[in-house]
């Protein structure tokens, strides 16, 4: 009954031998769950986001839980390029499947300063722009919000590296379908889609907003149909191809995704409750494949709109 | 650093007690061999609680006790959500889905002279029961226990110490039992009658009681050793969710993970917010 | 122990007992659930939107569950103004709390035009412009998108009726103080938010979208942290009153629009769960305010930013 | 209208019986006596499954019978995702938080010459059992019962109907029990032996078994009434979420609310998609 079914996948020429990969930002550098699973399982690993400078992140309480979601508000806490080319790179030799870097900044010159140091390094094998992050003061939010930045960004970090380039979008906008033809327009080579949703849960017994820095970024299970119905938007409107993320936990989340249009997906919150989570979504999407007679995977893609 | 972090894991464990203690505390027997082996005093497992999506998260709990030999471990926890009212509805039998062991376990104890004081505050005198055992198990007889409580249902109970023939004081903020009053006042006159600075105190407890621990111990110039509480997405490092302000002896500050660099720390390097 | 408690409102001249309302949609005309409760224990009632014309609504399915979520495509279905007017009216005897009706058009003629028809409803406390629809092909979206759309529209229904006017937010925008700020500026009375967040589940053994419609609403639990943040905002940036919606479940949930900025609050997706919620509420903000020695509820009112 | 739409309620109620049926299903009984008092068979309670947040909604189950004296309800019920997963794990003695009874009750029961054909496919034959009850207690003997199921594990018990003295034919499609292929194979028979149009059909199922005996039906010039399945958000008429679409005399179509109008619907009302 087993047939061979086909789960690699070439997204803008990063070669992996299955669609799932981690989200930034929730993977660590990839090395914090080594410990529980073979990683080099999953098809690509995306660290968490990089900046220019060492960022301490925002005050405590940065994380709540809500309704079948996390509200986030990390602030992009991390040791900045220098600590990450010097120590984090060489300590990743065990990973040997695709290593997406996540960059990060508040000016077009700070990202494009990260895409020529990154360029240089073997191990990176594409850049992922998160211009979309909501917990960052300074740029941030008017990036993402704002077509025309958007690609002006693109064409700047395009010119420095020949990496291919991901560029991570905000669904905190009233048309994301505008953001991702103007990424598109840039240069892009894929889309990552969606990043966290602006959100807020407040204390009443203190009567002021649970996390330090206030508002956050909504993610996990509650936000996958905003999710889905912005990869359908999306991938519908452009011919670079998309990955999908939001709320992703099991195989069949994957395939919402994979059928509204991406060619890839990534586990975010899902992997703190269940870190070999990943796994069992490749597993799973095996199954169904041979249940459904399905050859390629690649057959699934956008398959509820084609 | 990364052979020991390879011992986390997570597994299946099934249930061989779970009993009601007090009015506010249940005690949860586990059967997990593979964490047991490794585990130690001060670190915690992360347990989901609930099959759903809501509540999303895992729930972090210390370890109460760890008995490599029978390969099983235990929490003490009390009710106070969701997570927890989820939990306290399984019976001996079942499974649950538990990682672990997290966090850093206490291995500063081979001092054997010292002197030690473990200080626990509600529930958060759980994980001063496997500490307790481990210094026992060290050699180390000089130990006190200082356990108090809103009122007396909320002590945590006092057997394991009493087996290992440690002495329990007890503080009740009703004086239901006890010394009525904070259990940090009860610290304060022990600190006093040692007067001898080679003393080791280890806390856990509410905030309000680690900072004034903090600052009594600093006072007499007293090393303490705090078990931190935070809220937790990860517990093993990847989400930066944890995050405790810390100061080192430069006075620089930075943010550390309470399930990573923790949960416990010397109560000088922390900041209290 | 038990002190007098306040837990009146006054929103644009709408006189409620209480803060806590029904959201449009989920309540139908007020008369599904009069066999669970007395409805008139209610501070406010708000009716399922009415268009000018009877409206079918959606093929179904029409609902379908999400994470702590309900995602929706009912497309207005509505028995139009003249039965509305000539049938359910008069059935609404037995309501004696504030009725707010809403209502929908394709066109500002057609909101224009049901305004003036209801102006001379003696039943009718108020309107409550739904602009925010996701459901609807034309009109809906492009209304609550446009900052100059929404203030058009206020004015002009302002000058067709002399009710109190309320304007219902969409979250599906970049920057909604910009939307109220021109809903404000256009002279409505008060603002509701939030109305659904766009969203898409796909059956992946259809291959397919579950829903008729293909898109629907996002409601329930899962869009709290959203709802709470966009109250947050834009309560700081108006100075009209503010009915704050969106998986409002518990008294925690509700204090937790009322310390944002919300002077009311709308039971939704909930009243399918717990049709007595809203008394339950009701009792519970009483209960909170007693504990925490609060007389007037109108003192909690946005006091997380105050 | 409303007088009777008053009877609806919601009660915490008692789990007096709950037990596995064959390997798909569970019968489960509640002690409700104000939904018993006036309960109808073809209506349907409206069952909170969990106490989480997700699965979020009620879910609707018909009733398999009522008894007013012992103010007792059942429900027979397949586990099919989540909810019914959570559903199976309470015990009895247990309170469920349920809503009804919901939607209309049938009530063209009065013609009593008449010759009755109930047909239920899976686990939609358990409202033929209550439906079958009812007929009996109206004094109607002509009456036949056929059951569906994939095989025969699947086929609900046929305990209900033999104590009423009403024969059962089954189908599976497997042919592990009675008669090999489709159940509407066998309405068909049926109605071929009748050769009389006196005759009312009952049937509950899957969609396409509905659509099928619906043709059956409407070939023979027999009356029949379909128990529909939505997906529901309220169940009592406020959401507009359980849309039907339905064609009257004139060709109109329109839509209407399974949990309201219906559940049951005069088969050749129903457009079939
Ligand atoms: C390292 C560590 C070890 C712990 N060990 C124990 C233990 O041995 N025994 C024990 O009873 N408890 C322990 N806790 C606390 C325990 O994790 C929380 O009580 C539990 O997560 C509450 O879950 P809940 O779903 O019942 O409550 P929720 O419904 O999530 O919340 C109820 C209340 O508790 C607060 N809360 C939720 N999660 C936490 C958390 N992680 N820390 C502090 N407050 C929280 C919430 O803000 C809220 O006010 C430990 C926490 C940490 C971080
Ligand atoms: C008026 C009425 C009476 C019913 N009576 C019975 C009964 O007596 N016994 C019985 O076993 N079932 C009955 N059902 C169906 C029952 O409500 C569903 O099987 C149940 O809601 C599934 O819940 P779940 O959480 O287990 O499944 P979910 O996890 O919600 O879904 C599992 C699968 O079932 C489908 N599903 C979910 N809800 C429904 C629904 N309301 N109707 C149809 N499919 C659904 C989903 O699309 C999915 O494919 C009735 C439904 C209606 C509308
Ligand atoms: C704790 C946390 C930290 C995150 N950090 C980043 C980050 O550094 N860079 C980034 O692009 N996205 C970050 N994200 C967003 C995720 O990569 C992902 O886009 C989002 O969480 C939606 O996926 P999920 O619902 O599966 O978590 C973070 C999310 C979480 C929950
Ligand atoms: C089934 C359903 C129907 C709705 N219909 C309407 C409507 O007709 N008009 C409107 O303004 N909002 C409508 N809404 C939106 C609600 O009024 C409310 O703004 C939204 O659901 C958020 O609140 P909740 O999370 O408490 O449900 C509807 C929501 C649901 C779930
Ligand atoms: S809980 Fe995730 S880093 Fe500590
Ligand atoms: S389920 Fe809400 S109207 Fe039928």
């Amino acid at each position: 009954m087993s047939i061979e079914v086909d789960l690699s996948i070439d997204i803008a020429g990063i070669k992996m031998q299955n669609p799932v990969i981690t989200a930034s930002g929730t993977f660590g550098f990839g090395l914090d769950y080594l410990h529980y699973y073979d990683v080099n399982k999953l098809g690509a690993v995306v660290v968490k986001s990089i900046t220019k400078n060492k960022r301490e992140g925002n005050p405590p309480p940065r994380i709540i839980e809500t309704p079948a979601g996390l509200l986030n508000s990390i602030g992009l806490a991390n040791p900045g390029i220098d600590f990450f080319i010097k120590e984090v790179i060489p300590q990743m030799d065990s990973i040997r499947i695709p290593v997406i870097v996540s960059i990060a900044g508040d000016e077009i010159e700070e990202y494009v300063e990260l895409a020529s140091r990154l360029d240089k390094q073997d191990r990176v094998a594409a850049l992922e722009l998160n211009i979309s992050c909501p917990n960052v003061k300074k740029g941030g939010l008017e990036f993402s919000t704002s077509a025309e930045q958007v690609e002006k960004l693109t064409v700047s970090v395009r010119k420095a590296t020949s990496l291919p380039i991901i560029v991570k979008l905000s669904p905190n906008v009233t048309d994301i379908v505008e953001i991702a033809q103007a990424a598109a327009a840039g240069g892009a080579h894929a889309l990552s889609l969606i990043n966290t949703v602006l959100g807020m849960v407040i204390d009443v017994k203190m009567r002021k907003p649970v996390l330090g820095n206030k508002k956050g970024g909504l993610a996990g299970p509650a936000i996958r149909p905003i999710a889905v119905r912005m990869v359908w938007d999306v991938s519908q409107a452009v011919d670079i191809p998309v990955i999908g993320m939001g709320g992703i936990c099991t195989a069949e989340d994957a395939l919402q995704f994979i059928m509204a249009g991406a060619s890839a997906v990534a586990v975010g919150t899902w992997n703190f409750v269940n870190p070999t989570a990943p796994l069992d979504i490749i597993d799973g999407l095996k199954e169904f494949c041979i249940k459904e007679g399905v050859k390629d995977i690649k057959e699934l893609i956008g398959c509820s709109w084609k | 650093m990364l052979k020991k972090e390879r011992r986390k894991m997570r597994v299946r464990a099934q249930i061989v007690e779970h009993l009601k203690i007090g009015r506010a505390y249940y005690l949860l027997g586990l059967h997990a061999p593979e964490i047991a082996r490794t585990a130690e005093a001060g670190q915690f497992i992360n347990i989901r609680c609930a099959e759903t999506l809501d509540p999303l998260l895992r729930r972090p709990f210390s370890f109460y006790s760890i008995d490599r030999d029978a390969g099983i471990i235990k929490i003490l926890y009390e009710v106070k959500g969701r997570g927890t009212e989820i939990l306290s509805k399984y019976k001996v039998g079942d499974f649950l889905d538990i990682m672990g062991p997290l966090g850093r376990g206490i291995d500063e104890l081979d001092n054997g002279g010292i002197q030690v004081i473990l200080l626990g505050g509600g529930v958060g005198g759980a994980p001063m029961a496997a500490l307790a055992e481990k210094l026992h198990e060290c050699g180390m007889r000089a130990i006190r226990v200082l356990l108090g409580a809103s009122t007396m249902d909320r002590l945590i109970p006092f057997d394991v110490f009493k087996s290992l023939g440690i002495e329990v004081s007890a503080a009740t903020e009703d004086g239901s039992l006890g010394y009525k009053g904070f259990v940090t006042d009860l610290l304060k006159k022990q600190l006093e009658k040692f007067e001898r600075k080679d003393c080791l105190v280890y806390a856990c407890g509410p905030k309000e009681m680690l900072k004034a621990a903090a600052e009594i111990c600093r006072n007499k110039g007293v090393k303490c050793i705090v078990l931190m509480d935070a809220l937790m997405a990860c517990g093993v490092g990847a989400c930066q969710g944890c995050a405790l302000k810390v100061r080192d002896e430069d006075g620089v500050e930075t943010y550390v993970r309470v399930c990573t660099e923790g949960p416990n720390f010397d109560a000088r390097e922390v900041v209290w917010e």
